[in-house]
């Protein structure tokens, strides 16, 4: 098991947001979270990669309990993040800002980095990155000067840069158009190895459903169902979520 | 002549503690509003080992290991603030500084420690010491800027969240930049101690905090020439021209508020966007 | 009796901090700036109200000058400063402001000289007895009837006016505020008038307590307000009333107890520095 | 009454609406429905004047009000209730209907004040509470109230239901209808589309900020191609 998240809740003040969850994730596994705005799902990410601290429940990585881990070290042990809102360092290039995430390893220990003077072999790994993504041409471009689109494939050659295990992707389509999301989702698709699995959160429901195997369904905080796509999709509950009470 | 030297070697010891600054404020994004406690505890320390005994070259070892030190505590604390709380909160150590050292007898109290002995090898020597720390500071700055912890500091100054979503200890680069900062500042302090041979609590309050941090914001933060080359003029300006000396702080001030009003970048930012311009 | 003497100091100093920290909270509420030019026109209003005082023989009529023109300055030093550069990094403005205090300061000390003025009949210096040997100057009960009676006209202001309420809107929310016809950019100016208004009381009221204004009295008096400004939780009105009142207590009890080790400011900055220690988001979270 | 022609925005060099038109008239519910990210609430802050658009102009009655600030769209009529409520939480549910009534004269606040309570009886009930301390649905009726003060005749509503409960949403839901039967001008942006095709005039799907269907709500309820463009199946 390559992720196991066991009944995790999440309190802020008196609001429930994710209440008693539980995912397990296998490796080269592609798992959809899908559920209505509000659902928590963001929440359930963030939990996931260290940005949030569970009110309860425990979060194994590799048979390794992280939940007490800060995200910088989740990283370092094989977790990547590709946020919604997407966050490139404005002061880099693009091939800057993946060149920065190939040489993360060596980022745990500030000595090891003070020692460390090349980045010629990083930069070009992210070109390389930037190629496979698809926007290598604005590899020296900063993030102000490109569409939001190329930054989208920039969160995710990060993303890639890490060499990670799991990848977290929280909505890497939305704001792109419906040409744009085909292309990346097959690329997101493209990404899952026999090594690699990926959880992603997205609204897209036509892509999600047509590149995931697997869906995890949540509604206002709770676990509404979790199973194959087919399946997931036929549950009444499932639909009822999504369209509102008269489609039952 | 000895004008001159002397003149250099305030010169020198500016842009050493300018770029210790440089490293916390510039290359890590955390702004120190208290940067002149370090100077301080450096100048103290050097002072009081000296009038021990002690020969400046080697008092400079503890001087900037204690401040270090101190920088490094201090920096512990900072990790739990940021931003404006950081801004304050520093400034807040610098107050706690001189507040602490007015009240020490052994410090010398109000008064301060007169009498410190002067540099063996006279004021010459002085300032060739004083240079080669600058300029060895210098290098390494320049190294650690184009080495990974750079490139890590680079990252944490743009933006620390997503710094630590790509991977980067960011609590232990800030406590690094925080213990290269404040022992550079250590050096200087010890130097300046010498170089003036009188210090006492009111050489470093909050206006030479802001004074210095001036300095490596007229420079333009982070680019380790713009800011020695702030510091250094800013330095001296008051000195050469006697007649200004009445309104040096007034120019600082005016300069700090323009820069910042009309390039946020500093000189090495304006600069920048002109060369860019030209292209 | 010492403890309830200490405890008064500790109230009127409080309440001085607070009418300056005051302003601080309101322009950092609105606009996320730390204002420390703010210092700057605490001086000058405590310059005004000395230099009418001694012209007019009128205390109430310098206040009224102080206040009235140290308000229109803050809304120059808005205009001209800071609305330039409301779209940069917060740093980028803290840095000019303290640019700007400096610059202000030298001013000061270039027009009024740097030996500071004074009363030439320094009004209000009798005491009264408050009972049990409890002494009290009058200007230091004009200090805590001033605070108590500005702080009400602006409780009320805030709660019973229209545009009291369109600016704590507007605090909270100000493009939705705008949303609802409010002009933001006119409750600004509002903002630095009435804040920059405070601070000169303040600098009034300093004067009228030590008989001297300098060019220099800003510097740490303002400091201590950032302090406590952040202390209060940073733009929290409650916080930075509380903040300020327990620094005054703090500095005044400590002074005797624990001043043979820090002195006065020193001793409100380590409260502040163990206080975000605890909490690092200050006392009071702004709302 | 409200027409909007070609409209393009978005922020900075992003583009979150593409070329979007349509007309809409009094006592309609017009709703914008899609997925995340699809630039609804792009659409909606670009008619409040809180986003202005690069191209295209929205215009009310003839006038064209599209490059006009926030702050004045209340001159024309149009009120917003925005996505995540946004009521003012410091302030008491009746502070908070001042705020909306800020543009009226003393004499007509308390009138519309009291017009408004009889609405929503349960605000009157809460008026001195602090808006924070409400309910979701409560925050959700106040954001409406208040948006109700000034006398509007379009209402803006971003995400009437989210994150409410159903017995909530199902109220909000009357509101909508009463305030529709008053001759108001509804413009509603919804994630649950069953609801907002329940009681829409007309309706526009959108997909990543362009339009990906447009008719009216009769045609979208039996046309189930409208719902499965929406989920994908």
């Amino acid at each position: 098991m390559l992720l196991s998240v066991s009944d995790v809740t999440v309190q802020f003040g008196g609001v429930t947001a994710v209440a008693d969850l539980s995912l397990q994730v296998d490796r080269g596994e592609l798992i959809g979270i899908i559920g209505p705005n509000g659902a928590g799902k963001t929440t359930l990410m963030r939990v996931i990669s260290g940005l949030v601290r569970p009110t309860s429940g425990s979060i194994l990585l590799n048979g390794q309990d992280v939940t007490g881990w800060t995200i910088d070290r989740r990283v370092r042990s094989g977790l990547a993040l590709a946020q919604q809102i997407v966050k490139p360092l404005a002061t880099f290039t693009l091939a800057e800002n993946v060149a920065l995430a190939c040489g993360s390893r060596r980022m745990g220990s500030p000595w090891q980095a003070m020692t460390t003077v090349d980045r010629n072999a990083e930069l070009q790994r992210g070109r390389e990155l930037l190629e496979l993504v698809g926007i290598a041409a604005a590899a020296d471009d900063y993030p102000s000067a490109v569409p939001l689109g190329y930054l989208k494939c920039l969160e995710l050659a990060r993303a890639l840069a890490l060499e990670p295990e799991l990848i977290l992707l929280d909505e890497p389509l939305a704001g792109l158009n419906q040409a744009e999301a085909a292309q990346m989702a097959d690329r997101i698709a493209s990404l899952v190895t026999e090594s690699r699995s990926i959880i992603l959160i997205e609204h897209n429901l036509r892509e999600v459903i047509r590149i995931c195997p697997k869906l995890f369904v949540q509604d206002q905080g709770r676990y509404l169902d979790f199973g194959a796509t087919e399946e997931v999709m036929a549950n009444p509950k499932v639909r009822a979520a999504y369209l509102g009470e008269g489609a039952i | 002549m000895a004008y001159e030297v002397i003149l250099l070697t305030t010169m020198a010891i500016m842009v050493l503690f300018a770029l210790s600054l440089n490293v916390i404020t510039g290359f890590c994004g955390q702004v120190s509003l208290g940067h002149a406690a370090f100077y301080g505890i450096g100048a103290y320390v050097g002072a009081m080992l000296t009038k021990a005994g002690w020969p400046l070259l080697i008092a400079l070892l503890p001087a900037a290991g204690i401040a270090g030190l101190i920088g490094f505590f201090v920096g512990l604390m900072s990790l739990r603030v940021r931003h404006d709380f950081l801004a304050i909160t520093t400034m807040g150590i610098a107050f706690l500084f001189v507040g602490f050292v007015r009240k020490q007898e052994w410090l010398g109290g109000e008064i301060g420690i007169s009498g410190i002995p002067a540099f063996g090898f006279g004021r010459i020597g002085l300032l060739v010491v004083a240079l080669a720390c600058a300029g060895l500071f210098a290098a390494v700055t320049v190294y650690l800027k184009r080495s990974w912890m750079g490139f890590g500091f680079d990252s944490i100054a743009d933006d620390e969240d997503t710094a630590r979503i790509l991977g980067i200890d960011v609590p232990r680069f800030k406590l690094w930049a925080f213990v290269i900062g404040t022992a550079g500042a250590g050096v200087a302090g010890a130097l300046y101690a010498h170089h003036v041979r009188y210090i006492g609590p009111d050489s470093f309050g909050f206006v030479e905090s802001v004074t210095v941090l001036a300095m490596v914001i007229i420079g333009g933060i982070g680019s380790v020439w713009a800011v020695a080359l702030a510091a250094a003029v800013l330095s001296v300006l008051p000195l050469w021209f006697q007649f200004i000396d009445d309104y040096k702080l007034l120019i600082y001030g005016l300069l700090v508020f323009a820069v910042m009003r009309f390039s946020p970048n500093g000189i090495a930012g304006a600069l920048q966007s002109f060369r860019r311009r030209l292209r | 009796m010492l403890a309830l003497d200490l405890l008064l100091q500790g109230i009127v100093q409080g309440a001085i901090y607070a009418l300056i920290a005051l302003g601080l909270t309101l322009i950092y509420g609105l606009l996320r700036i730390l204002h420390v030019a703010h210092a700057a026109l605490f001086t000058l209003g405590g310059y005004i109200g000395v230099i009418v005082t001694n012209e007019t023989g009128s205390l109430p009529l310098a206040l009224i000058v102080a206040m009235v023109s140290v308000g229109l300055l803050g809304i120059v030093i808005y205009r001209l400063a800071y609305k330039p550069l409301l779209d940069q990094s917060p740093l980028v403005a803290l840095i000019a402001s303290i640019g700007l205090f400096i610059a202000f300061e030298e001013v000061f000390r270039l027009v009024f000289g740097s030996y500071g003025l004074s009363f030439e009949n320094p009004p209000l210096r009798t005491q009264v007895n408050l009972g049990g040997g409890l002494l009290i100057s009058h200007s230091k009960l004009l200090v805590i009837g001033m605070a108590i009676v500005i702080l009400s006209i602006l409780a009320w202001l805030s709660t019973r006016t229209r545009t009291g309420i369109a600016w704590k809107a507007t605090v909270t929310d100000s493009q939705i505020a705008s949303s609802f016809g409010i002009n933001i950019e006119r409750v600004r100016y509002l903002n630095f008038f009435i804040g920059s208004a405070l601070a000169a009381a303040a600098g009034v009221m300093v004067a009228l307590l030590t008989n001297l204004v300098e060019p220099t009295m800003g510097a740490v008096a303002s400091y201590k307000a950032l302090a406590i400004i952040v202390l209060g939780g940073l733009g929290s009105v409650r916080g930075t009333l509380v903040a300020s009142i327990a620094i005054g207590i703090v500095e005044s009890f400590g002074t005797v107890y624990v001043g043979h080790i820090l002195d006065r400011d020193a001793l409100a900055f380590a409260f502040l520095v163990i206080a975000l220690m605890i909490r690092p988001q200050g006392l009071f979270k702004a709302g | 009454m409200l027409s909007v022609k070609n409209i393009q925005c978005g922020y900075g060099d992003i583009v979150a609406v593409h070329d979007l038109s349509f007309d809409a008239a009094a006592g309609e519910v017009f709703a914008l429905i899609g997925a995340n990210g699809a630039g609804k609430t792009t659409t909606i802050m670009a008619l409040a004047g809180h986003l202005p658009p690069n191209q295209g102009s929205i215009t009310v009655d003839g006038c064209d009000i599209s490059a006009g600030p926030a702050r004045e769209r209340l001159q024309y009529g149009i009120a917003l209730v925005p996505e995540g409520r946004r009521v003012f939480p410091d302030l008491s549910v009746e502070d908070n209907l001042t705020v909306g009534g800020h543009t009226l004269e003393r004499a007509r606040l308390a009138t519309n004040r009291d017009n408004v309570y009889q609405i929503f009886p349960r605000l009157a009930e809460r008026r001195s509470q602090l808006a924070g301390s409400l309910s979701g649905g409560e925050q959700q009726m106040l954001a409406i109230a208040r948006a109700m003060m000034a006398d509007p005749k379009i209402l803006l509503v971003d995400e009437l239901s989210l994150g409410l409960m159903p017995k909530m949403v199902d109220e909000c839901y009357q509101v909508v209808d009463t305030l529709k039967k008053q001759g108001l001008l509804i413009v509603l942006v919804e994630q649950s589309t069953q609801r907002a095709l329940d009681v829409a005039d007309q309706v526009a799907v959108l997909e990543s900020g362009h339009l990906a269907w447009q008719g009216s709500g009769d045609e979208a309820r039996t046309d189930s191609s409208v719902v499965s463009a929406y989920l994908g199946t």
